[in-house]
């Protein structure tokens, strides 16, 4: 992985979520648009880089996340494609092929669904397949997960399936400061990244200057988003927010929670995270996916794994039920949310254990 | 394997002169003349042609469009009420919507995309179950066998093999039935459409593709989408003919979408249709027109919206006066009265649905996680 | 699901692995004959049943699964269908709307994803979605998993991406007797089954009577192949004979291995799996598939989960490595073979525990 | 949301008399003639046409033919010798192939299918990196870049976006280099083959694709598989030029490919070539053709293979003798000699390759796995 060049990586500790680090004086930006900003940034610096996708033109994508590229740096660096996402990333792998480093984005993440063979049997392939000839520096932005009220396939959780896939970098931010620092690395990353936007925090906000835009996260590192020492809460995108209200709310119960944001689902970052759960003796992982097969499974079995014998409980999953994402009007019956975390916070045995 | 030696090692010896003769399994396998669309989109409204439409199908057809237009009006007026989570509306689509419903007969299969649900209650789907997905309650919120209807496909393009399929295994069965699918410009783009159309003309399966070409998959207009002549074009690539015609013209779209029903119900295959009509209304009610298409484009097409020139060919043949109008529109208003009642009124959920269609039979671990959300609920209910 | 009705549940334990229940006489078939023989039993037994897709007809398959069905049912029945993956599962779902049982045959495991958005977009949630209107009686039988020096594309193991994803049965035969049992009952099951026939036990023998079939299996049931006290090897398709082969191996070694097939993915059997490793207190979960991500994170999580205070040591995984599937000269080196397993079992703490 | 009141509710009055319009965004996009392809495959060979071919080119040709039949036959005895894990013959199609090959300039592309290791070797691949993934050492055995070969793709169709991508990466840099995609016509039905064609012309990119219709998909022969009248015709639907040709007379299909690509390279944008040809030998070295097609098609074709009606008219023309024969007989086994020779030694594997390039830096994970290996293959070697 490459780590682009716009400043020193910042020391993201317990407290510092939703804050940005240095310029107080900066107005609130949101997710989106610290996005949209890291998407310029990197267009302004690497003429390769190439913005595609339905409706990111003149639209700026149906988030808007895209807003104004165009504009600034004209149709052929920000471009309307046909309505075809296999056709979207093929195109983009030769494009890769000539060296540019396409961002291709995929409207919602049922929509990736098209592009699935060229994305598994190329995209994640093609470096190994060309010994390291010929690199696939894609970032596939996939806007992923619920809670925004959208109808059928618009709010699916796909990550199972991408984490699955040897090759390919998975990463999700959580907050405004990761979604501009993690694009930015993503981009200038000469492996492929699926890039998974949490929809529900496009809106989320921080006081993140995009004028002066801080640090630039390198891909792998989770952070500690809360310091705790009953339990580790292990989460990523859009279910960091959730853990982190949990964590508050179970103070008042006694639990002193520790909240880790993966960031990065591959490469996976073992050290950070076992660091906490050796230290809290429980953990417990969260996501929106469903939880059979899902992302949670590895993350507790790896964990298991390396640090058996430092846990009190086994590792519990909160994730989304094992069904079909539901419509709009049940939706908040499926996401895991603070009363399900501390559900699972008060099985992990606290009798049993120190 | 039969590998044999190479011809090279023949001994040359006397050359028989080469004549040209055609590759062996070549021979042309259809004449594609007939299979390419006319140049000019088929119109009825207005021209000679029109004297032979029935007068009753005309009239039909207009009470249809003028209901079609008050239920796109209370719908998108439903979204902003908040009773609709987001409304694609066929404000402007109208004469497609109706004309594709009207084609078929009560045994055959309607294939909506996710903005035809005016289709589909002009098929005689229940308005409110028509938009269940767009409500929010669940996904789809009829029996697609009652009325024959799919349901409503969002992912664009996906519903046209189930289409073929669909027809395929009527046809097998020996029934006459005949599948309608509707899809949109963008959607021609996608994999699937290819796929299905290539399936349907090997299979000859009895299946009607109706394209509407609205101008735009959101904002991206046709020009980005495609440099063929016509999508219409297409068929010739699947070795079905593809027609052409007026979207807004209500008669022509019934008269060309029955044709082709017909053509395919006595086993003539598929046929392509691609119907150049135009979006009136923004994307959904999300979306903001305004950037990508200009105010005036839009006026250009409301003179020749489908109710209009329907409108103005009966009023001209006296088939149609004030009286006619005002029942038409009162129709309308009821229709659109009951739906807003209907949709005013919140929807019965049950949580624990979400666990009982995932499977014929609910496996353990849903049965462990429905109760836990069974627990969940009842203590809710008990705080 | 629905047991097809062809006798009565054969009561499978420990030994009777590669052994054919009832009829001594039978002469050895190999599993590629079973499948071909479930199809044409369940053929035979409900004219609504169509076998499709590429070189299925005339050819009977590049493995000559379907061998014969063309002549014997008509083409109409076994169809050779245009080169579309998504046009032959999307055709499949319109023919299961109309009341057919679509068994849809997709050539090798990579070519299946083509097919993925008709997969986990419509046939995994039709059934959901109509309330239970539109059931898809649909197989995909997908032949899967290497061994057999296929080039690139025809040796991925993808049953990662079909456990993620709910509405859908996983169902796997290790066995000659299991592959008729198991593909008769997902023809007979109202509900889709991905159904992931191991390539390299295509032809792999057993005594099983293609004239009288024995059982039909229920899909859902785990089998304890090998009965053991030290640890339990948890493995399904191709696995199972290498953990057999482990199991004896370790017997040398002093370890009494027990072994479970699972069969089915989806539903997962975890009664049967659990019950194992409470009586043994120590497990390896071993699969072909790439462990990151792959089948063995959910078995061992949600082992560990149940059976967190039986368990002497973390629950292991042995898979295929990280990586895209090997070049044939160097599959060997990725296939968890025999030793990987004995040394995965060597770690699992037998000092520490009973 | 632009939402108006339905037109019905307009005051009616004085309705002026409807006259037909044409939809106002309507017009013809393009003129579809000139996209439609000749209904005879074009011939050169034996044709008054051939009087203008270049000798030199022609007996270039004839050399190039000479040693791809024998490159398939020997690299189909490697299979026999166990040195191929599989071969996927060209035997029949060498015209295509070596046409592909020689239309290109060293500058350009060529994107080949999993067949056309042969297009590769003619492009001056080395035979033996263009056979690595089907020896079974590795994946593709060349740098894509050294000499414009994408790696060869086994999933059909896949590789044809790819081609696109890169042309319209090329024509963006200002590059004039030209993309050949090459396809089977079993290929030409999945979604990919759609999705490519479409970007192609969307974005008139410099690409060319050829379809090799060599009668069969495996087992599955064209008329199951398109009831198109030809797949060039497939072209006039994505409003690009469909070019037929006969796949076996080299010469032509050399001109329609040089032209195609010349047209490319001038901004002309993408051209959709039909070859028509047969494949003599099995699918590959594992397939029985036999149980799908009789013997008796396959020597109808033998009489017009492409060597054979090739050194015919150069014979005829004196262009060549028993000497000329013999000279390019000898550079053939010349080169078979050393592909066997080569091939017969093992190649060198290290199996701490499998770690080494699936990310740029090897991640943690990874590092352990290999670490893992690197001490099993150890304790092998103490062993
Ligand atoms: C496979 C897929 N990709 C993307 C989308 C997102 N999307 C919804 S509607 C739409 C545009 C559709 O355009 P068109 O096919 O012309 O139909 P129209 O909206 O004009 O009726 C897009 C891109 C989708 N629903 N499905
Ligand atoms: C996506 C995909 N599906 C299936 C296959 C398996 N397969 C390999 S070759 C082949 C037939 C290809 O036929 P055609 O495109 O006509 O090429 P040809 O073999 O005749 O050169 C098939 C089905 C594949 N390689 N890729
Ligand atoms: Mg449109
Ligand atoms: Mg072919």
């Amino acid at each position: 992985m490459t780590t682009a060049t716009t400043g020193p990586t910042a020391d993201r500790t317990a407290g510092n979520a939703g804050k940005g680090g240095k310029a107080g004086k900066a107005k609130p930006a949101t997710m989106a648009q610290a996005l949209q900003r890291a998407m310029r940034d990197a267009m302004a610096e690497d003429p390769t880089v190439h913005v595609m996708g339905e409706d990111v033109g003149t639209l700026g994508g149906v988030f808007r996340v895209t807003d104004g590229l165009a504009k600034e740096f004209g149709e052929d660096r920000c471009t309307d494609t046909p309505l075809a996402e296999a056709g979207i990333l093929g195109a983009a792998v030769g494009m890769a092929m000539y060296g540019l480093r396409p961002v291709v984005e995929m409207q919602f993440d049922a929509f990736a669904y098209p592009a699935f063979e060229q994305l598994i049997s190329h995209v994640a392939k093609m470096r190994n397949r060309t010994r390291g000839a010929m690199p696939m520096p894609i970032v596939i932005r996939v806007p992923y997960g619920g809670g925004i009220g959208g109808v059928e396939h618009h709010s699916d959780s796909s990550e199972a399936y991408y984490m699955a896939t040897p090759g390919l970098h998975v990463v999700t931010p959580a907050t405004v400061e990761d979604a501009y620092g993690l694009l930015r690395a993503a981009i200038a990353s000469d492996d492929p990244v699926v890039f998974l936007e949490p929809k529900r925090l496009y809106w989320s906000k921080s006081d993140w200057s995009p004028e002066a835009p801080a640090a630039v996260e390198p891909i792998g590192k989770a952070v500690v988003r809360r310091r705790g020492t009953g339990a580790t809460l292990i989460t990523y995108g859009p279910s960091v927010p959730v853990c982190l209200e949990a964590a508050e709310a179970a103070q008042a119960e006694g639990w002193d929670l520790e909240v880790v944001d993966l960031r990065s689902l591959v490469p996976f970052d073992d050290e950070t995270v076992c660091a906490s759960v050796r230290r809290t003796g429980r953990a417990v992982v969260v996501h929106e996916s469903t939880g059979f097969g899902g992302p949670g499974a590895e993350i507790a079995a790896r964990v298991t794994e390396r640090c058996f014998h430092h846990l009190e409980a086994p590792v519990l999953r909160v994730a989304g039920f094992d069904i079909p994402y539901p419509p709009p009007m049940l939706e908040r019956h499926h996401l895991p949310g603070v009363d399900r975390v501390l559900d699972a916070v008060a099985r992990l045995q606290w009798e049993a254990g120190s | 394997m039969q590998q044999r030696s190479s011809t090279v090692q023949e001994p040359p010896g006397a050359v028989p002169a080469y004549r040209p003769t055609p590759p062996p399994a070549w021979q042309p396998r259809t004449d594609p003349a007939p299979l390419l669309p006319d140049t000019e989109p088929l119109r009825v409204l207005g021209t000679d042609a029109v004297a032979d439409a029935d007068p009753a199908l005309l009239l039909r057809l207009y009470a249809e469009l003028i209901r079609g237009r008050r239920y796109n009006t209370q719908a998108t007026a439903l979204t902003k009420q908040g009773r609709l989570a987001v409304y694609p509306s066929t404000h402007g689509q109208e004469a497609c919507e109706i004309a594709a419903a009207l084609a078929l007969e009560e045994r055959d299969w309607l294939f909506p995309s996710y903005r035809d649900t005016l289709a589909a209650v002009a098929r005689g789907l229940d308005p409110v179950q028509a938009l269940t997905l767009l409500r929010g309650d669940w996904h789809t919120g009829y029996d697609p066998h009652e009325h024959r209807i799919a349901p409503l496909s969002t992912p664009l393009a996906t519903q046209l093999p189930h289409a073929v399929g669909l027809a395929h295994a009527a046809r097998l069965k020996g029934d006459d039935v005949v599948a309608l699918a509707m899809v949109g410009d963008g959607g021609t783009s996608e994999g699937d459409f290819h796929e299905a159309l290539n399936f349907a003309a090997v299979w000859q399966a009895p299946v009607v593709f109706l394209v509407q070409n609205n101008g735009f998959a959101i904002s991206v207009p046709l020009a980005k989408q495609t440099a063929a002549p016509s999508l219409a074009h297409k068929a010739v690539g699947y070795g079905m003919p593809g027609r052409l015609v007026d979207g807004n013209d209500a008669i022509a779209v019934h008269q060309v979408l029955t044709e082709a029903v017909a053509r395919a119900r006595r086993g003539g295959g598929p046929t392509l249709v691609e119907a150049i009509t135009y979006r009136i209304d923004a994307h959904t009610n999300a979306d903001d027109a305004t950037r990508y298409r200009a105010a005036g484009e839009v006026e250009t097409w409301r003179a020749h919206d489908p109710i209009l020139i329907l409108e103005r060919e009966l009023t001209e043949r006296g088939l149609l006066d004030e009286d006619g109008r005002r029942a038409a529109a009162e129709a309308a208003e009821t229709m659109a009265a009951e739906l807003r009642e209907r949709m005013n009124a919140d929807p019965v959920l049950n949580p624990m649905d979400l666990f009982s269609h995932v499977y014929a039979e609910q496996t353990t671990q849903l049965r462990e996680q429905a109760a836990q959300l069974r627990a969940e609920l009842e203590a809710e209910g008990e705080a």
